[in-house]
């Protein structure tokens, strides 16, 4: 007898924690409003990423085209996977040969966006931007130079 | 040659060539296959001539039972790959022997007895006399019958039990 | 009843435009045609919309929007699926039987066309009335099975070969019970006909008829139905997570189609049935004296009453399969074996008592 | 007659190749199943495909370096494998960091280990055919890498710990949106009791399946939820505090039947542990700074340290032997799962195919935390 109780039971217990798991989902179907997609491509004029987001990094230039990276190569040492590449070479300024920035190469594929190079900087030259959209159809494209052509070294900066 | 006969001589064909094919497949399933569309064939002509109960019957008992249990036993036993080996010559000369045999008998039988042609529509088999003969035990009534394929059935469950219940290797 | 809805006017008047201007043959040939082009017209669009709901109620289901990108709310994104099934080239396994690799998804297609012929739409549609109706469904709808078979042996992979012979385990046991659940209605109508056990509810569908053990019958079947169809919580015979794709992992491009477009059918086969035999067909919702209200419910055509209780069906099927987890073989033979067989036969029993008393309405 | 049926039908054991790719394995991993039908006699996992040899490149790299590669090994607790990372370091330059650094670690760390249980809640509903916990599962996780990005830069491999603190100090907005994660986290987690801990379904199919006893844990080395399931108590939180665990009160989840509905439940519970933990420090993180300074080039003095973590998935450890130059002389870690996926045999032996889906999802498996 007991089992048949048991039998009904089981039933009845099963067949409520299957309701209650229907009306879980019932209640999302009928609430559109929580639906939490976005429409990405379309949503690119709204969309924000946050500030700190690390997207890749970028060499910071002024309005008069000067940048303050010195060539130190600090970044180049705090980066694990050889992501950077500093090229200096040597140009007078008073007649002094001083050492400067010529190539900043970027190797995005590279980069695992660990962001340690940011730190490392001691002149705060590079930053990490927030872009995201990095896919390309060439490879090559992939590997940036980050100063922009007939940059120069920010006045005071050493 | 009205429509009826035209679709009379297909599904026989249909029926001769998938017979044929099935006996003579040397892969097992393909063997199967064939032989449930020759089965299908047979519902058909139940249905070409009203028979749909027999019709449905044929298709559920053969097509969807036997059918599919040969496939399913042929899928537990066999590989792909496997093929069965070419009958001997003597056996197949024995073999085509008493086919001969049976179809002469057949076909003796056939044209030996004189077929009254029907006139008026035929009876009208429903769903209620069927049930009624089936479980009738007087005069016209299938229920021993009905009976005896019960335990013939049940017999075969024993057998497939005793079969799939493994003895426990003899240390 | 609408005099209007009647569909065998409209086929009525066919068969006599006909019959002035061809032979009685040609007549038959021309018919048959045309009822086959029509079930195949059906058929796509049947594969073409369930495809969307179902896409699109699952991902409202999961709080998503689903496709959104091929036409106004992705509309023709199953089009374009279809189109890229077609393009694609279709892959075999080079030590696959060739010949019954090919024939698996047409067996399975076969299957279901036959079971659908057989479907009343709404009164006078209907292309095949027999009076044995509901066993054939149950026969022709047996054979699909053969097609999973076919499919997961000739694949010559494993993880195929296991989805056959749980689809082979899972379907034979199933058929029973959908079969019984159906016959606890069919005590009461007595006759197997589809057609007349629709104009027997014509005062009220079976569910509400038949009491507490047609509702019984009714989650039985619904339960055994999806099992039936191999749909999710008893898609065993795929179960993406175990064997990948099970039967079907092999199949490509159009193959592929056809299992996927015969699972959508079958689906609508079975969800026919049952709103066939439980919830009246194409008959309106009565209520038994309520006049005004069963005149306005007269007024709704008989095809938009049927297509809408299939849809309500199907949305049931399609909210199981988004909510529950899948069952293990053993589970779901003893779900059949051990819960629902016994509780049909003694509903059935019932049914026969209530019946016998005259206790329905 | 006995002899020869026995003899005709006597069955053929048979393999197949679960994985690399398969949908269940979550990764690369490759599973050789001996199978008799449906029952799986033996599982034997191959491991590698994702071998990276971290190990190795962690003797090139300065200690800095060495933190993010960590975050590619068990990526979904990549924040407490990082702290694992700099604790050792910390203790090898005898550093103190300040109070602020160990809450907020703490509290990402407990965020992080919530943001695995959703994903594994998740995954583990679609391993037994339930796709829709799946993005259930994603849709709470969201709001958690939200916090993660806002404050550490990233959604995934964070990289925030550096040895002596954090990299940046914590977003003004951190509190206020964990407090309102944790507020909607609440009536969620609700849901998933209903959706998957009480249906009739689930519950049939993971209770006394895989069993794991607690002398197999211990003899295995399994650890994290998994074991505690068994009754083994080895939460590191409790056991050897480290961070701030030894200023929150909360309970270890202990389970004793050891069935991957222990497991399970386990992992449900200690979400709520989890929430508990977050809610006692998120309004008392002391004021400070966010670092202690170090040395740009970071050289550990000569010696051998371990730290060990609790990550989701168990205890997490980190042998670094130094020769007192700028690069470890060589690094060991614990991964937890691949002790973990030892015991896998042992538990699927006997079992049926789908089982061994509910096993490996109960058990957790982050495929690259197993190769490395």
């Amino acid at each position: 007898m007991k089992s048949i109780i048991n039998y009904f039971k089981e039933i009845y217990f099963g067949l409520k924690s299957l309701v209650t798991g229907m009306r879980v989902t019932g209640h999302y179907i009928t609430h559109p409003k929580e639906i939490i997609t976005q429409q990405y491509p379309e949503n690119r004029d709204t969309l924000k990423m946050f500030e700190r987001f690390r997207g890749e990094v970028v060499l910071l230039h002024n309005e008069n085209n000067e940048h303050r990276c010195t060539g130190c190569s600090a970044c180049e040492i705090a980066c694990p996977n050889g992501t950077i590449e500093i090229i200096n070479k040597k140009v007078d300024i008073d007649g002094r040969k001083v050492k400067a920035l010529d190539t900043f190469v970027y190797h995005l594929q590279m980069c695992t966006m660990c962001g340690l190079c940011i730190p490392a900087c001691p002149t705060d030259a590079i930053k990490m931007a927030n872009t995201f959209e990095h896919a390309v159809f060439d490879r090559s494209k992939l590997t940036k130079v980050l100063n922009k052509p007939g940059s120069k070294l920010m006045d005071g900066v050493k | 040659m009205d429509s009826t006969a035209i679709i009379f001589y297909f599904i026989a064909t249909v029926m001769i060539v998938f017979s044929v094919l099935a006996v003579t497949s040397r892969r097992i399933l393909r063997a199967a296959v064939y032989l449930l569309f020759a089965l299908a064939g047979t519902a058909a002509l139940y249905f070409m001539i009203d028979y749909y109960f027999l019709a449905a019957v044929q298709l559920i008992v053969y097509a969807g039972g036997i059918v599919v249990l040969i496939i399913f036993s042929v899928l537990l036993t066999s590989h792909i790959n496997e093929k069965l080996d070419k009958p001997a010559w003597s056996k197949i000369i024995y073999t085509s022997l008493t086919l001969a045999a049976g179809l002469v008998l057949t076909l003796y039988t056939i044209y030996d007895h004189s077929f009254v042609t029907e006139t008026s529509s035929p009876a009208n088999v429903t769903v209620n006399l069927i049930g009624e003969r089936m479980l009738s035990y007087g005069e016209g009534g299938y229920v021993l019958p009905f009976e005896v394929i019960s335990i013939l059935l049940l017999a075969a469950m024993v057998g497939a039990i005793v079969i799939a219940k493994r003895t426990p290797p003899k240390s | 009843m609408n005099a209007l809805y009647d569909f065998s006017y409209l086929t009525g008047s066919i068969h006599e435009w006909l019959s002035e201007r061809v032979s009685p043959h040609a007549v038959t040939i021309v018919e048959m045609i045309l009822v086959g082009i029509s079930f195949m017209l059906l058929f796509a669009i049947l594969g073409i919309v369930l495809v969307y709901a179902e896409r699109k109620v699952s991902a409202f289901f999961q709080q998503r929007l689903g496709p959104m990108r091929v036409g106004k709310w992705g509309t023709a994104q199953t089009i374009a699926d279809v189109i890229k099934l077609l393009l694609k080239e279709p892959l075999m396994n080079k030590e696959a039987d060739k010949f019954l690799f090919n024939l698996a998804p047409f067996v399975i297609m076969i299957a279901a066309f036959m079971a659908i012929a057989a479907l009343p739409f709404a009164k006078g549609l209907q292309a095949l009335d027999f009076d044995i109706g509901i066993l054939y469904v149950a026969a022709v709808s047996s054979l699909g099975v053969i097609g999973i078979l076919l499919a997961g042996w000739s694949s010559n992979n494993k993880y195929s070969l296991i989805g056959a012979m749980r689809s082979g385990a899972q379907i034979l046991s199933y058929e029973l019970s959908v079969a019984l659940s159906l016959l606890t209605i069919v005590v009461l109508t007595g006759s197997l006909q589809l057609s007349v056990i629709v104009e027997s509810q014509a005062d009220g569908w079976w569910i509400f008829k038949g009491h507490i053990p047609a509702f019984i019958a009714f989650i039985i079947f619904l339960i055994a139905s999806t099992a039936e169809t191999n749909r999710g919580p008893f898609d065993i015979a795929e179960a993406e997570s175990e064997l990948t794709a099970g039967f079907h992992t092999e199949y490509s491009g159009l193959k592929f189609a056809f299992f996927f477009l015969a699972e959508f059918a079958n689906m609508f086969i079975v969800s026919a049935i049952g709103a066939t035999v439980f919830l009246g067909g194409w008959m309106p919702l009565h209520i038994g004296s309520w006049e005004g209200f069963n005149a306005v419910m007269d007024f709704i055509p008989p095809i938009f009453w049927f297509f809408g209780k299939v849809s309500f069906l199907i949305f049931m099927m399609m909210w199981f399969r988004w909510t529950f987890p899948r069952l293990r073989i053993d589970q779901l033979l003893t779900l059949e074996w051990k819960y629902l067989l016994p509780i049909n036969l003694v509903n059935i029993v019932v049914m026969a008592f209530l019946g016998l008393m005259g206790w329905h309405f | 007659m006995e002899e020869i049926i026995t003899k005709e039908l006597e069955s053929q054991e048979y393999f197949i190749n679960m994985g690399p790719q398969h949908p269940s394995t979550h990764g690369v991993l490759r599973l050789v199943l001996s199978l008799d039908g449906e029952i799986i006699r033996n599982v034997e996992p191959h491991i590698g495909y994702i071998h990276r040899s971290i190990e190795k490149m962690c003797e090139h790299d300065s200690y800095q370096q060495i933190v993010h590669l960590t975050d590619r090994m068990d990526y979904l607790s990549c924040h407490i494998n990082n702290e694992a990372v700099c604790l050792a370091v910390e203790m090898g330059l005898q550093l103190e960091v300040p109070e602020r650094v160990k809450v907020i670690r703490t509290i990402i760390g407990e965020l992080t280990r919530l943001s695995s249980h959703q994903l594994w809640w998740g995954v583990m509903g679609m391993d037994l055919g339930a796709i829709t916990t799946f993005l259930y599962g994603f849709r709470d996780r969201e709001m958690i890498t939200d916090i993660f990005e806002e404050t550490c830069g990233a959604r995934l491999t964070m990289n925030y710990n550096v040895p002596g603190g954090l990299m940046f100090d914590i977003h003004p907005n951190f509190q206020k949106r964990t407090k309102d994660f944790i507020a909607h986290f609440k009536k969620k987690l609700p849901e998933y009791d209903d959706l998957l801990s009480n249906n009739v379904i689930f519950r049939n199919r993971t209770i006394g399946i895989g069993k794991l006893s607690k002398e197999d844990a211990i003899s295995y080395g399994v650890t994290g939820p998994s074991a505690r399931a068994s009754g083994f108590s080895c939460d590191v939180r409790k056991h050897y505090p480290y961070s701030a665990y030894d200023k929150v009160q909360f309970k270890e989840v202990l389970r004793s039947e050891g069935d991957c509905y222990a497991r399970y439940e386990c992992r449900i519970d200690e979400m709520w542990e989890s929430l508990s933990i977050i809610e006692q420090l998120i309004d008392n993180i002391p004021e400070g700074p966010f670092k202690t300074p170090t040395k740009a080039v970071i050289k550990l003095p000569k010696g051998e340290w371990y730290q060990k973590v609790e990550t989701a998935r168990g205890e997490f450890g980190v042998y670094i032997i130094s020769e007192g130059q700028k690069n470890p002389y060589r690094v060991k870690f614990r991964s937890p799962g691949f002790s973990n996926l030892s015991a896998l045999n042992h538990m699927a032996k006997d079992s049926k195919i789908a089982d061994l889906v509910a096993i490996m999802s109960t058990l957790d498996l982050v495929i690259p935390d197993i190769d490395r």
